[in-house]
């Protein structure tokens, strides 16, 4: 029969690597699982990549390529924000259902009629990270960022929900994706009066600020966002990272979700094959994951590769369990995740633990 | 008036004094010698006379105007052109379009209208290649026009660098050793290529090595050492000049003037 | 009869791109000799002295020296072996110290330090502004005061044959009247010279032999003397 | 505030060491070839990442050991690559071997990625992670032997091109390849040894910063910018140079990063190197240029 | 006429592509990028090639560029046509501003100087998030149209491009065959004497850096059209370092070269994304082994190369060629 494509465009080599990695290997194991199982509709899952290394300019002509050249049916990638965000147009106006696997609310607020995501949006992350604070009291933050797309953006939303939860702000600090030393930053924080410190960053910028905060001998409390949702954090940070707070997807922790979690054995499934192939789980991964299963889903669902259909069918996404959570969407939520699909984790004894 | 003035003119270099009060004229129309021991400042002077080097003090008059803080370009632009001792050619083109680098200042379009290619372009092009060839021709080049520069002699170069200096029609003339390199044969042509040159109305300083040449071709002659002025007059009277002839020429040569 | 040469070259060729420079060029030294080389601009002397040293491939016929081949041997082994050339054009090392230049040319040399230091006090004595200046750096000297650099580098590599590119070019007259002293010196103290020189003159002057070149061929070699009295070069070179 | 302005000074001098390390590696292979060699960065990873690489797992070798051997593997990395890439390009000139040496970083770089996939790595400090105070200040023990690493390798390669012979043919190299092969240098083997120094000093600089700074397949391309930054500011080529150059830079942006803006920091390095250039061309060591006409 | 014999070859290929491949992904998008890509290195080569003045910042000029045009079009609600001489005049004046001062610099400090404005420039894009959407880029930038002709298909923009492409090649190749194309290389041979021929080397250097920055400005201001995207990662240094190795990979002081180079790099790595994770070193190795074996550029490489098989094929008694003048090769 003839194959289902799926195109995809993903930073796996440059600074954004450690999205776009995991993100590959998972659409090249689960695809590869499909076919093995059957494929969907008697139909084998064929997939078309290209690697961006994180250049949004690449990413718009290999977006044209997937459509135009390799005709594919369905587009789940972008792991950046900016190579989301520069395709949409062609997307749009190629009328090709395109799932984005970028953090930024911009893809989905105002809604496209060809674009959803599935991974959290960082507005979300920091609405996580204030709720948390809320509880304990806290009401002065010192926010740092990484001058990346990731961390922009996050500092963007950090500061735009702030007062939602009667928080100020009381430091802005910034660094490169590259630097190796955080300190000056965090010694004007130190002389803040803040009450805890927020970072939104990936890469080795968070592990640093985690190692100074803790030479300088500051005790605050320390935030980090899902950006290091992954166990390589913990390894890079050592010591330093106990007693740090993250919002992350339950992936992280599934094991010590309650039998009853509907997304548990989801989460499972997905860890052991990926832990069993490639070594430790990341939350990027996951919703390349999610993106992959809605998609098809979709397809199965619609009959047909009709890409009009296929999109009408992922809008109709109801209940599905994935990695990130649980999703609804609907004509006006291309996302269809709450806040409840994450959860804050705090690192104790070098392992995540759940915040209640 | 004098077509050049140099007064008290004096430089260091971190101390050393390479020029120290110099002063002299020299007069239109004229072949005029520099000649001293090595290291005497010959070059030096040149440089300061080009704009290249700014003196510490001094003043050089070239037609009644001040050259002292000029720069090159603005020097040339007065009339004064000049050959190098350590040879700067243009080394990425070929001759002929070295010498036409020489017209520079005879033509005159600009960026903008060389980009859109607007026909007094073409006119001037075949104007300058023209000027360019003539001045080839007047340095018995005609055989080399066409070669890259960077396949020419050690020679060669030295007079494919005095017809570009020609092609941009000094009122002065400055060479830097223009025999060094030539065999006495070739001297005796560069003799005559400088009397040629100065048959033509363009005054010639000259600095020179080889005291054949200069005696023969010079209205008058300057000897500096250590920076200073050492004498300065007809070349019978330099070569009788005892002082020169201990700190610069040697007893035992008598040069035909 | 190519045994007791000690530099032997047989027709040698050398090309720029597709242009030939060198149109088999055959010559020898004999050991002691001090051969003159003169030609007109562009005959091919600097392009035959290069390809000698080896830093301008030969692109056929063979260099042997002192026995051995050496037509292809890298150009720091050839010095090794003996040969130093004083290159066209100066070639000092601009940024280093004048002193820097002149222990640089006794680098094949440098374990014999006495022997270096009683050769580097004779080159300052034969050039006494060298030793002013030995501190300044050599891009800053003067043309001819570069021209000395150059003759007492080559002299501290301690050469068996010396090729000297116009030693005396640049060179105020008194100095080329010393230039020439010190050749002829160097010669009866046994170094072999292979001198290329446009004051033709002086140079047949000192020497024991002569080649013409012309176009890169040897277009005419005999005693210096007879060259000097030999009316076409005296026509084509002297300037009669 | 005298508290912060320590602190800021003890970063910038933690962070511009490193500079200084990165740099000191350019100014080998320049001092021999006018060559930036654009994969001096990936010298200071691959030492890193094999240093990484062989102290790694139960059955790795102690620190030290690994240390030495990564920093062989990245000289015989950098001898190859002198041999392998630059010596055959014949007639080429300074730019075409920059380009070659931007070939070959982005090859150094994608083999890494192969050999160690794309994951972060971090090395044990040398002597523990507990802060050492300095007044109201911290400092780490690794950032000592940062510093310390820098001033005795910049003394070595100061000392060895102002007083040995080798260093003075290196020099003669790159100021005129005719006349070094004419008084006796063998000049490829300095140019090997050169860029066999040069790859070993960066060596050096990736294992003694990759406990603070972390080592991936492309730390190179930063610390290589701020390394090049950090030799021109200081004077091409001139070792002391590099180091004060990268002390300076370092000290700019952690002083502009707590006191004027960390957004703007690298900008404001960058703007303060254009100044410096702009009133001295030639770097704040470096000599001007000495051809005469 | 033989001077511009090579452009109408370029233009024959240009128009005859689409005809022989239509809607080929290869053509259309690929060359577009090309065509750009091939615009900003003939540029980057009026002032590295010939005026022998290397500039590691020539991104942050096509950034600019964009950005005026992205800017201005998307968040003030401008006409394009106006934007882009708005953008061009910026950029313009900006170039005029610095120049003087960098070019002042020479060899390597040159190229730190003009590799710290371009990430100076980059560094104010990222940051100035208000004014330019930051790291996420800044979208829906309309597309040109003239006289009702509306550039919206990627056909469309492959003619726009192309023809554009003639035009800088024109001109460059017109500006090497001047009087002001003369004084370039010849500064680029000798400063001193270029001086002592009354050109004033200050002002002609920044007469080429600032047509050079013009040349980018206008590249990118219809880079930003053609994409309806900009984001500060197409501006990056690591472009501008592309931007070069284009230029020298062709063959420096060859305006065809450049267009050869920048037609090369941008399809490499096209070609090579089906190695993926082998892609990075073999596109190094790739770039290094082009530099080994023809270290004067691929342009003139190729050329001798073909002259060489040429002459061996042809018999021997024919005349020998005549010397080409490897400067010439404009
Ligand atoms: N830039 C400089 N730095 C230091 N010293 C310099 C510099 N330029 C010239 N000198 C010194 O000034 C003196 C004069 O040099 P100059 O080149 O003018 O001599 P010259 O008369 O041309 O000699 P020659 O006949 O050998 O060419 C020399 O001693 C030289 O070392
Ligand atoms: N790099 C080069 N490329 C091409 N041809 C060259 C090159 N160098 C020299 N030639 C040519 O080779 C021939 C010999 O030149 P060479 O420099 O050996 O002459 P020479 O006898 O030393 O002359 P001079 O007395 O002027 O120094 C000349 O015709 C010259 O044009
Ligand atoms: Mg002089
Ligand atoms: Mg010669």
């Amino acid at each position: 029969a003839e194959p289902i494509r799926i195109g995809t465009f993903l930073s796996v080599t440059g600074p954004a690597s450690f999205l776009g990695d995991p993100e590959l290997k998972t659409l090249q194991m689960y695809i590869e699982n499909i076919n093995a199982k059957g494929g969907v509709d008697g139909r084998p899952v064929e997939l078309v990549h290209y690697d961006t290394g994180g250049n949004a300019k690449e990413a718009v002509n290999f977006a044209k390529r997937l459509i135009q050249k390799d005709k594919v049916d369905v587009i789940v990638g972008g792991s950046t924000s900016g190579s989301s965000l520069s395709v949409m147009p062609l997307v749009e106006r190629a009328k090709i259902p395109f799932i984005s696997l970028a953090g930024s609310i911009k893809i989905i607020d105002p809604v496209q009629k060809w674009t959803f995501k599935t991974p959290h949006t960082d507005r979300m992350a920091a609405q996580k990270i204030y709720e948390d604070m809320q509880k304990r009291g806290i009401t002065k933050v010192a926010l740092i960022s990484g001058n990346g797309g990731f961390g922009k953006s996050g500092r963007a939303q950090s500061l735009a929900m702030a007062p939602n939860y009667d928080i100020e702000i009381v430091a802005d600090e910034q660094y490169g994706a590259k630097d190796t030393d955080m300190t000056a930053q965090l010694t004007k924080i130190r002389d803040t009066d803040a009450q805890a410190i927020l970072n939104f960053g990936f890469g080795s910028g968070p592990a640093i600020v985690t190692k100074n905060v803790r030479q300088l001998g500051i005790t605050l409390p320390l935030y980090q966002s899902h950006g290091v949702a992954s166990k390589k954090f913990i390894e890079l940070a050592g010591d330093a990272a106990e007693g740090v707070r993250l919002p992350a997807a339950a992936l992280l922790v599934a094991e010590k979700l309650p039998q009853s979690d509907p997304q548990r054995p989801v989460l499972l499934g997905y860890k052991n094959l990926y832990e069993g192939k490639y070594g430790d789980v990341s939350t990027f991964g996951g919703h390349a994951y999610d993106g992959l299963m809605i998609a098809l889903e979709a397809i199965d669902r619609a009959d047909s590769t009709d890409k009009a259909k296929v999109r009408d069918e992922i809008e109709k996404t109801t209940n599905f369990p994935g990695t990130g959570g649980v999703f609804t969407m609907s004509p006006t939520d291309h996302l269809g995740l709450g806040l409840d699909a994450f959860q804050m984790l705090e690192i104790k004894n070098g392992d995540w633990t759940i915040v209640n | 008036m004098a077509l050049l003035e140099v007064q008290d003119l004096t430089i260091s270099f971190g101390g050393v004094t390479a020029i120290a009060d110099l002063h002299f004229e020299v007069p239109e129309s004229q072949v005029y010698a520099v000649i001293g021991p090595n290291g005497a400042g010959k070059t030096t002077l040149f440089n300061m006379l080009s704009g290249i080097y700014r003196p510490n003090e001094g003043s050089i008059r070239f037609q009644g105007q001040e050259i002292v803080g000029r720069r090159p370009h603005q020097v040339a632009r007065m009339g004064i052109s000049r050959t190098f001792q350590n040879l700067q050619m243009f080394f990425n083109m070929s001759v002929l379009d070295n010498v036409k680098v020489g017209c520079h200042l005879r033509t005159h379009s600009r960026l903008w209208s060389a980009a859109l290619r607007l026909p007094n372009i073409r006119r001037e092009e075949r104007q300058a290649e023209e000027w360019a060839r003539e001045a080839l021709v007047f340095c018995g080049l005609e055989a080399y026009i066409d070669q890259p520069a960077d396949a020419l002699s050690y020679g060669v170069l030295k007079r494919v660098e005095i017809a570009r200096a020609l092609a941009a029609r000094p009122r002065l003339l400055l060479m830097d050793e223009p025999a060094a390199g030539l065999n006495d044969t070739e001297t005796v042509e560069m003799r005559e290529l400088i009397r040629r040159i100065s048959q033509t109305g363009v005054s010639v300083l000259l600095v020179e090595h080889n005291m054949g040449l200069v005696m023969q071709v010079s209205d008058r002659i300057l000897v500096i050492d250590y920076g200073s002025r050492l004498a300065e007059g007809l070349p019978q009277e330099i070569q009788n000049n005892p002082k020169v002839i201990e700190a610069y020429l040697g007893g035992e040569v008598q040069y035909a003037v | 009869m190519p045994s007791e040469a000690l530099l032997q070259v047989t027709e040698l060729t050398a090309h720029y791109g597709p242009i030939q420079a060198l149109h088999g060029i055959s010559l020898e030294v004999k050991p002691g000799e001090l051969v003159a080389m003169v030609g007109a601009n562009g005959a091919g002397k600097t392009t035959l002295l290069h390809t000698l040293s080896n830093v301008h491939k030969a692109s056929g016929g063979s260099v042997i020296f002192d026995g051995q081949e050496i037509t292809r041997t890298a150009p720091h082994k050839i010095v090794q072996a003996g040969i130093c050339h004083i290159p066209e054009g100066r070639q000092v090392f601009a940024p280093l110290s004048v002193e820097d230049n002149l222990l640089l040319g006794s680098f094949t040399r440098r374990k014999e330090k006495a022997w270096v230091a009683e050769e580097l006090e004779r080159i300052y004595q034969l050039f006494p502004i060298l030793q002013e200046k030995r501190r300044q750096a050599a891009g800053t000297l003067s043309g001819g005061q570069q021209q000395m650099l150059a003759m007492g580098r080559a002299l501290l590599g301690r050469p068996k044959l010396l090729l000297l590119d116009e030693p005396s070019m640049g060179l105020a007259p008194l100095l080329v009247a010393e230039i020439f002293r010190v050749v002829r010196e160097l010669n009866e103290q046994g170094v072999t010279i292979l001198l290329v020189e446009q004051n033709a003159k002086a140079a047949l002057g000192i020497a024991d032999r002569g080649y013409v070149l012309e176009t890169g061929r040897v277009v005419l070699s005999a005693a210096a003397d007879e060259l000097l009295a030999d009316e076409a070069v005296q026509k084509a070179y002297l300037g009669h | 505030m005298f508290d912060q302005i320590l602190q800021f000074l003890l970063t910038g001098i933690t962070v511009g060491s490193t500079y200084a390390l990165v740099g000191l590696g350019f100014a080998i292979i320049y001092n021999a070839s006018d060559v930036v060699n654009f994969s001096q960065g990936e010298f200071v990873m691959i030492g890193a990442m094999s240093a990484v690489a062989l102290s790694a797992g139960d059955s790795g070798l102690p620190l030290w050991a690994a240390a030495l051997g990564a920093v062989l593997i990245t000289t015989l990395v950098g001898m190859a690559l002198q041999r392998f890439a630059i010596a055959p390009a014949r007639g080429a000139s300074v730019v075409t071997t920059i380009i070659i040496t931007i070939g070959a970083s982005i090859f150094l770089r994608g083999v890494a990625l192969l050999v160690w996939g794309k994951d972060l790595f971090a090395l044990p400090p040398f002597s523990g992670d507990a802060p050492i105070q300095v007044g109201n200040a911290t400092v780490l023990p690794q950032s000592l032997w940062v510093m310390g690493g820098a001033a005795v390798l910049v003394f070595g390669a100061q000392h060895f091109f102002t007083h040995t012979t080798l260093g003075k043919a290196i020099l003669a190299c790159s100021c005129n390849k005719t006349a070094a092969h004419l008084v006796g240098i063998n000049v490829s083997i300095m140019l090997l040894v050169a860029y066999g120094l040069s790859a070993a000093l960066g060596a050096m600089a990736g294992i003694l910063v990759a406990p603070i700074t972390f080592a991936s397949y492309d730390t190179g391309v930063m610390l290589g910018l701020k390394g090049f930054s950090a030799a021109i500011l200081g004077g091409m080529g001139n070792p002391m140079g590099a180091v004060a150059g990268g002390l300076l830079l370092g000290l700019i942006e952690s002083l502009s990063a707590g006191l004027i803006s960390s957004g703007y920091k690298d900008a404001i390095g960058f703007i303060i190197l254009l100044l410096v250039l702009f009133f001295r061309p030639s770097g704040l060591f470096g000599k001007a240029s000495v051809e005469r006409v | 006429m033989k001077r511009l014999s090579g452009l109408f070859l370029l233009a024959v290929a240009i128009v005859v592509l689409p005809i022989i491949f239509p809607d080929n992904y290869f053509v259309t998008v690929v060359g577009v990028s090309a065509g750009l890509h091939a615009i900003l290195a003939v540029s980057l080569n009026l002032l590295m090639g010939y005026a022998g003045q290397i500039s590691l910042g020539h991104a942050a000029f096509f950034g600019i560029g964009a950005y005026s045009s992205a800017i201005l079009t998307t968040r003030y609600g401008w006409n394009p046509w106006p934007s882009l001489l708005v953008g061009l005049a910026f950029t313009g004046t900006l170039a005029y501003i610095v120049a003087r001062p960098i070019l002042k610099l020479k060899g390597h400090y040159l190229a730190m100087a003009t590799l710290g404005l371009g990430i100076i420039v980059h560094i104010f894009i990222v940051q100035l998030g208000w004014l330019t959407g930051g790291p996420d880029g800044l979208g829906g930038i309309p597309t040109l149209s003239l006289f009702g002709w509306t550039v919206d298909s990627d056909e469309r923009w492959y003619m726009v491009i192309g023809g554009l492409l003639l035009l800088v090649v024109w001109l460059a190749l017109n500006i090497i065959d001047s009087r002001s194309g003369r004084a370039l290389r010849a500064l680029h041979g000798s400063e001193v004497a270029a001086e002592m021929m009354g050109i004033n080397t200050a002002a002609t250097k920044t007469g080429v850096f600032v047509l050079a920055a013009l040349i980018a400005a206008l590249a990118g201001s219809v880079f930003a059209h053609q994409q309806a995207f900009v984001s500060p990662d197409s501006f990056s240094f690591a472009f501008s370092i592309e931007l070069v190795t284009m230029v020298v990979l062709g063959g420096m002081a060859s305006t065809y070269g450049a267009v050869l180079g920048a037609i090369i790099l941008t399809f490499l790595p096209e070609l090579l994304v089906v190695f993926e994770d082998y892609e990075v070193m073999i596109f190094g190795a790739i770039l290094m082994g082009m530099m080994i074996f023809l270290p004067q550029g691929l342009f003139v490489g190729l050329l001798e190369l073909l002259r060489k098989l040429i002459r061996r094929s042809r018999p021997a008694n024919l005349s020998t060629p005549q010397k080409e003048d490897p400067h010439g090769a404009a």
